[in-house]
């Protein structure tokens, strides 16, 4: 920010959240038992996927319903490696009668080159994607209901494609990134990995949102076409930020899959793409801290209240969603950050009217 | 203005505290009433998401049985406390539900999950805790993991008599259709195998996405294929439209479909017309004219009005918990998981479906095949075998290497199961 | 050959079905440039209703299609009325507060009816025209679909009632100038697109059964095929119907449906890549 | 060609033949203009006279049905509006505050400034002094300065309308097209505005287009009259002002709808 000696020098009060639920998260493992601490390592990916969304949504109003796709891509990537470690046919593949690792498989045997590839292939997917639908005309709805479609199409293919995948059953015994056979990270220490992660991903979120590109986003979303007579080709930001979106999904997907221990087409379709949705709509958009927020109260909550409500979740959620749109529209951590914005505001709009009452005087009087 | 940013985090501090409180107490109550009088078990079922309905009878099943044995007295003195876990049909919730069942609650053991997703997706944690999950659903086989108890069928215990019946009494021309994932892949597989052994000719071989709801385009394959019959490992509501359009685009009882993928709650959803004459192949069929079964549908249906039907899920789930009751009775302590995986091997139970026993080696369970025909919207048993039928995890039509060692692999061989 | 003329036939069904499935759409997203994601909720609530009215009360068909096309189209103006009101020009909200609607609707029809319901064929039985066979049933659904095409069209084209819909949705402040009770018009267009969207669930009911979550497959394919078709044309939601239909049951009989559905999603991608306007559009300003 | 054209300087803008048509109306029927570089070019017309379908061809809003533009000689005829913008420095403020409500003038103007528009050079700008610099001399210029860290959607009608106009001067153009700057704006700002134009066009060439005629004659310096799509009228404003075609067609017009 521009250094001027006001209010403005103040950080905004989400910013003081993202330091808390950092202390908190870094906390955690101290007072919980290990499984809880799995848990919430899980749900920290889902934060890093929450923020992949923002970015692309929250800063530049471009909502997908099929984020989970390039989630899943991370996620496969690192599943199939551990399929295959040490050259082992896994039994899926056998039953099926494939006798050798197919050659696409054969980089995926390293989790490292793995995990790179878990980025990158959702990314350049993405671009690919962004590329059809961002260089022609179509407007904002098309692009959700492409992405809508991309989902359930994408689920089908892996269900359908079992012989590489193991479809509906999808992968598991996804080791915590233990590397030519070495002993897997502990539950802890990976915790803390995801968490130094995510902190990662996060300032480079606040990097990028803050930057020109970022702004650039932003404007995006507040006005495209404004954007296109600024000289600025729309179209290239969008594909840029959906492919970086792309990544950090993949990257969540990447560190979600060793987290669980699992991956499925569960973690693929539209409901998994429109929990995401869903996680930063009550968190709040365009501002990191909700996503994150939301991402991890969403989670948090439906695992110990499923406890007592499992059977009527989905109907809260509804209800949760409805209630959010209509009384909070800017989500929780959203409100807040208007709220502070506003009393800001009219401080200093109440500021500069005792500064220039003479010339406000003339106007009134002319 | 430091002042007030102080306030804000305090706030904020408390405002974290008393959410870790709530996870504190949540996590403290059900783990401090780890007593001697009491046995815990988990039951591991999905109470919402897509496969809700078909593991509600489950849970139903579950309770009645617990209930039962309680009131008889419970297991030497101790009465059962089940604790009861939803994963909303998402594999990677059921790897942290088992997880919160054996870490936290510290059950003895679990009866639960329904797709094979699910049940792998908890597998490495059953491992690295060595916990006993006990999985009451009819599955595909090709896997046998030293930590669960298969009480469901083997697809050997509902194809070996069928197929060859089939062959002789309907036809030998027969067309393989199926949902698109592993288990009516892995089914269809054995299937062909067995059809070719006893001289049948497999004409055609099809799979609809799950879910998929319309098969003029399959129905026109199989008529095109002149087919006798159809061997249908379709899942779910996928069968409604099946069923109703094989019929409509003009194919009749004549050419019958014959599935081992349908129970009473599809049968249902069909409709009586659609279903008529053709057949179907199950372990139990709540039509068993038994003194056991009549008493056990009876009761199942006083107990529980909330839609569910009896099917063969419901008594395999109430059979996984009578089997646990009766290995929790051979250990002296009932949470040295070893021993108790040990204690199941040879276990029997008086089933409703008749006497059913855990295989001494595989983990298998040894069942009844019942097959009959689709009459007035419930299943005519026309064959039921004379006793429970021996499990093949690995059916020795196709893996006749492992007919010598228990019809699996080695328990070290990678292969087992995924490890 | 033989496979292709019979896939070509069965390509006629799916497409009447898309068509009849997707024409509520036209109404709500096309004219009202309403992202209705419940759009599949409500195709489930004429299922329901389909079912409650033919098995329960044991209606005629003919009676149950009416009370469908009412009920669904009183529970779209509440919808309208309750959520959609608010949320004009604000499309991102729209879909979020349709999509939670989907969830509720669902959810409580299934708490009601867990169980995939059975609704009897009204119409049984077939031609048979060498190995080809055309269900009776088939044969209504076409001409249903086109016949409420036809009515639409009329009633858009024709109508006091219906042009003073399209101008409202075309142009809102100039009908608002003339005096016309614009909110009025909105609740009852809504109304009606969601009434033909409990239509055709009531047509599907009998060939599908019912079961709650009936609708969410109609989601994608309905809002792909009004794309394709140009959103807001009921001709080219017809050929689009027609080309993703036929399209996809023929690539299904030579391959199989999974790779039907893949193979007619990415050229559906293409095409709104090359004519996102949809195909059958002339060029608006 | 225009006979009453006494101007000396080079054209910036040339249009020939211009027609475009919407599903067989034609919005701009065979339109010739010439815009010299340094003036402050008036388009005045009726409602539905095709002003702003005029200013959408130019910055490839719209595309021509037929017809050239020229800027400095050069085709510019149905390229992308970026390409216009950036390429060929043409900035446009439009009809009513086009701002980016959500994010604070300082941002507004900072997005709009000229040459970081490409990924690459976006990524590689930096807020060093010079462009500091630059982007608080158009908020002064623009009398936004104090207001710099409000948001767009919280500053007064009339302040957004010179925020749009902050914009396009930061975009460094060298002709720059305004689309009714004035309107919504009390007297107070209408007369700031008309400085505001005035000072502009020292450095750039302006199109402007204005429906109320006092404000017209404080900037034009020449004015040229559409009417139904084609061009009625040109010349320097006096000389419009006492042209019975355009009293009869257009004075008449606006007083009746001013008379609403």
């Amino acid at each position: 920010m521009r250094k001027k000696k006001n209010i403005f020098s103040k950080l905004p009060l989400n910013r003081y959240f993202d330091i808390l639920m950092l202390i908190f998260l870094t906390a955690f493992p101290f007072f919980t038992k290990e499984f809880r601490v799995e848990m919430m390592g899980r749900y920290i990916c889902y934060a890093i996927f929450a923020i992949s969304l923002d970015l692309l949504w929250g800063y530049t109003g471009l909502l997908s319903l099929g984020h989970a796709v390039l989630f899943g891509m991370g996620g496969y990537m690192i599943g199939i490696s551990y399929q295959i470690q040490n050259g082992v046919v896994p039994a899926f593949m056998q039953r099926e009668g494939i006798t050798e690792i197919p050659w696409f498989y054969l980089p995926l045997q390293n989790p490292i080159v793995a995990s790179i590839l878990g980025i990158l292939i959702p990314a350049l997917f993405a671009a690919l994607i962004g590329y059809f639908v961002f260089t022609s005309k179509i407007k904002g709805v098309f692009f959700t209901i492409i992405t809508l479609a991309l989902a359930q199409i994408f689920k089908d293919f892996i269900i359908n494609v079992q012989k590489y995948t193991n479809g509906f059953n999808g992968l598991q015994s996804i080791k915590r990134f233990s590397v030519n056979g070495s002993t897997p990270l502990t539950k802890t220490t990976y915790y803390y990995v995801v968490l130094v992660i995510a902190v990662l991903v996060f300032i480079f979120c606040l990097w990028l949102t803050n930057s020109r590109v970022g702004k650039i986003c932003t404007s995006v979303r507040e006005n495209e076409a404004r954007l296109g007579f600024l000289g600025y080709n729309a179209g290239a930001f969008k594909i840029l930020i959906y492919t970086i979106s792309g990544a950090l999904a993949g990257l969540s997907g990447v560190l979600y899959a060793p987290a669980t221990s699992t991956i499925t087409t569960e973690d693929i379709g539209v409901t998994a793409s429109t929990m995401v949705v869903i996680w930063v709509a009550v968190g709040g958009r365009g501002n990191l801290t909700g996503a994150v927020f939301g991402a991890l109260l969403i989670n948090w909550a439906q695992s110990i209240l499923s406890e007592h409500f499992s059977s009527a979740w989905q109907l809260i959620i509804g209800a949760l969603l409805l209630v959010v749109i209509y009384f909070i529209p800017n989500g929780v951590i959203g409100q807040i950050v208007a709220l502070q914005r506003r009393i800001i505001t009219d401080r200093k709009k109440n500021k500069l009217m005792e500064e220039t009452p003479k010339s406000k005087k003339m106007a009134v009087v002319k | 203005m430091k002042n007030g940013t102080f306030k804000k985090i305090t706030a904020a501090f408390a405002a974290v505290s008393v959410m870790l409180a709530a996870t504190s107490c949540g996590g403290g109550a059900s783990s401090s009433s780890s007593d001697g009088d009491v046995i815990k078990v988990g039951v591991l079922f999905s109470e919402s998401g897509s496969t809700a309905l078909v593991e509600k009878t489950m849970t139903n099943a579950c309770k009645m049985a617990f209930d039962e044995i309680n009131e008889a007295g419970g297991i030497k003195g101790k009465k059962i406390k089940y604790i009861h876990e939803d994963y909303a049909s998402d594999p990677a919730t059921a790897t942290e539900k088992i997880k919160k069942l054996v870490e936290q609650d510290e059950v003895v053991a679990t009866v639960g999950c329904y797709t094979s997703a699910s049940r792998q997706a908890t597998l490495s944690t059953l491992k690295d805790d060595n916990a006993l999950l006990i999985y009451p659903t009819y599955t595909e086989g090709e896997e046998v993991s030293p930590n669960v108890i298969y009480v469901g069928n083997m697809p050997n215990q509902q194809a070996t008599d069928f197929i060859p019946w089939i062959l002789k009494n309907v036809g030998k021309k027969v067309f393989l259709i199926g949902s698109d994932y592993v288990f009516p892949k892995t089914c269809n597989k054995q299937a062909r195998a067995l059809i070719e052994m006893y001289g049948g000719e497999v004409v055609g071989e099809e799979y609809a996405p799950l879910g998929h709801t319309d098969f003029s385009t399959i129905v026109n394959k199989i008529k095109d294929s002149g087919a006798e019959v159809v061997y249908s490992a379709l899942i779910g509501d996928s069968n409604t439209s099946f069923y109703k359009d094989y019929q409509q685009y003009g194919m009749t009882a004549d050419t019958p479909i014959c599935s081992i993928s349908i129970d009473e709650s599809n049968l249902q959803a069909i409709g009586k017309e659609f279903a008529e004459g053709h057949y179907a192949s199950m372990p139990y069929w709540s039509s068993l004219d038994t003194e056991a079964s009549k008493n056990f549908v009876s009761k199942y249906n006083s107990l529980f009005n909330d839609g569910t039907v009896v099917t063969v899920l419901t008594e395999a789930t109430y059979d996984s918990c009578y089997l646990l009751k009766a290995a929790l009775e051979k250990v002296e302590d009932p949470t040295d998981t070893t021993a108790l995986i040990n204690a199941f091997g040879g276990i029997t139970f008086d089933a409703p479906q008749g006497e059913i026993k855990v295989d001494e080696n595989n983990h298998c369970t040894w069942v009844y095949s019942r097959f009959g025909q689709i009459h007035d919207g419930a299943v005519d048993i026309l064959y039921t075998t004379d006793k429970a039928l021996r499990p093949e995890p690995w059916p020795s039509v196709l893996y006749p290497e492992y007919a010598d060692s228990n019809f699996m692999p080695s328990w070290d061989d990678p292969l087992c199961y995924p490890q | 050959m033989g496979t292709f003329i019979s896939q070509l036939i069965n390509g006629l069904n799916q497409s009447s079905i898309l068509l009849i499935a997707t024409m509520g759409l036209v109404i709500i997203f096309g004219y009202m440039n309403v992202t209705n994601m419940a759009h599949g909720s409500m195709i489930m609530l004429g299922g329901v209703s389909a079912f409650i009215l033919m098995e329960v009360l044991h209606l005629p068909f003919g009676i149950a299609l009416i009370g469908c096309f009412i009920i669904t189209g009183i529970i779209g103006m509440i919808t309208e009325k309750l959520l959609i009101k608010r949320l004009y020009s604000k499309p991102t909200e729209t879909i979020l507060a349709t999509y939670a609607l989907s969830i509720i609707l669902t959810e409580l029809v299934r708490i009601k009816y867990p169980l995939s319901q059975n609704v009897h064929m009204p119409l049984p039985g077939a031609f048979h025209i060498g190995r080809v066979t055309i269900p009776y049933y088939n044969i209504f659904i076409l001409v249903f679909s086109f016949a409420v095409l036809s009515l639409t069209l009329l009633f858009f084209r024709k109508t006091t009632f219906g042009k003073m819909l399209g101008s409202v949705t075309q142009n809102r402040t100039m009908t608002e100038c003339l005096g016309i009770k614009t909110s009025t018009i909105d609740t009852l267009t809504f109304g009606y697109g969601a009434g033909l969207a409990g239509v055709s669930g009531c047509v599907l009911a009998p060939t599908t059964g019912v079961s709650y979550d009936m609708g969410s497959t109609y989601l994608t394919d309905t809002f792909m095929t009004n794309v394709v078709g140009g959103i807001q044309s009921f001709a080219g939601t017809a050929i689009s119907s027609g080309i993703i239909g036929e399209g996809r049951t023929i690539t299904a009989g030579f391959l199989n449906e999974t790779w039907a559905k893949i193979i007619i999603f990415m050229i559906v991608i293409v095409l709104i890549r090359f004519r996102p306007e949809g195909l059958f559009t002339k060029e608006r300003r | 060609m225009s006979s009453v054209s006494t101007r000396n300087a080079p054209d910036i803008l040339t249009i020939r033949g211009l027609t475009v048509s919407f599903s067989g109306f034609r919005a701009i029927s065979d339109v010739d203009l010439d815009v010299k570089e340094g003036e402050i070019h008036v388009i005045i017309g009726p409602n539905g006279a095709g002003k702003s379908t005029l200013m959408d061809l130019i910055t490839g809003k719209t595309k021509a049905t037929e017809g050239d533009i020229l800027f400095k000689g050069e085709e510019i005829t149905g390229k992308d509006p970026g390409v216009i913008a950036s390429k060929y420095h043409i900035g446009r403020k439009f009809q009513g505050p086009n701002v980016f409500d959500n994010m604070t003038v300082y941002e507004n103007i900072e997005i709009a400034l000229g040459g970081y528009t490409s990924i690459r050079k976006a990524f590689s700008y930096r807020r060093k002094e010079k462009q500091k610099k630059q982007i608080e001399e158009v908020l002064r210029q623009i009398d936004l300065y104090d207001q710099a860290d409000m948001m767009a959607s919280e500053l007064a009608h009339g302040q957004r309308q010179w925020l749009e106009i902050g914009m396009v001067i930061a975009q460094s153009p060298e002709l720059i097209i305004l689309d009714e700057p004035a309107a919504g704006m009390t007297d107070t700002e209408t007369m700031k505005t008309g400085q505001m134009i005035r000072d502009l066009s020292k450095k750039h060439t302006l199109i402007v287009i204005e429906h109320d005629m006092e404000f017209v004659e404080m900037i034009a310096d020449y004015v040229t009259v559409l009417h139904q799509g084609r061009k009625l009228a040109e010349g320097p404003f006096s000389e419009i002002k006492n042209n019975k075609k355009v009293i009869q067609v257009y004075l008449k017009d606006d007083m009746d709808e001013e008379g609403d």
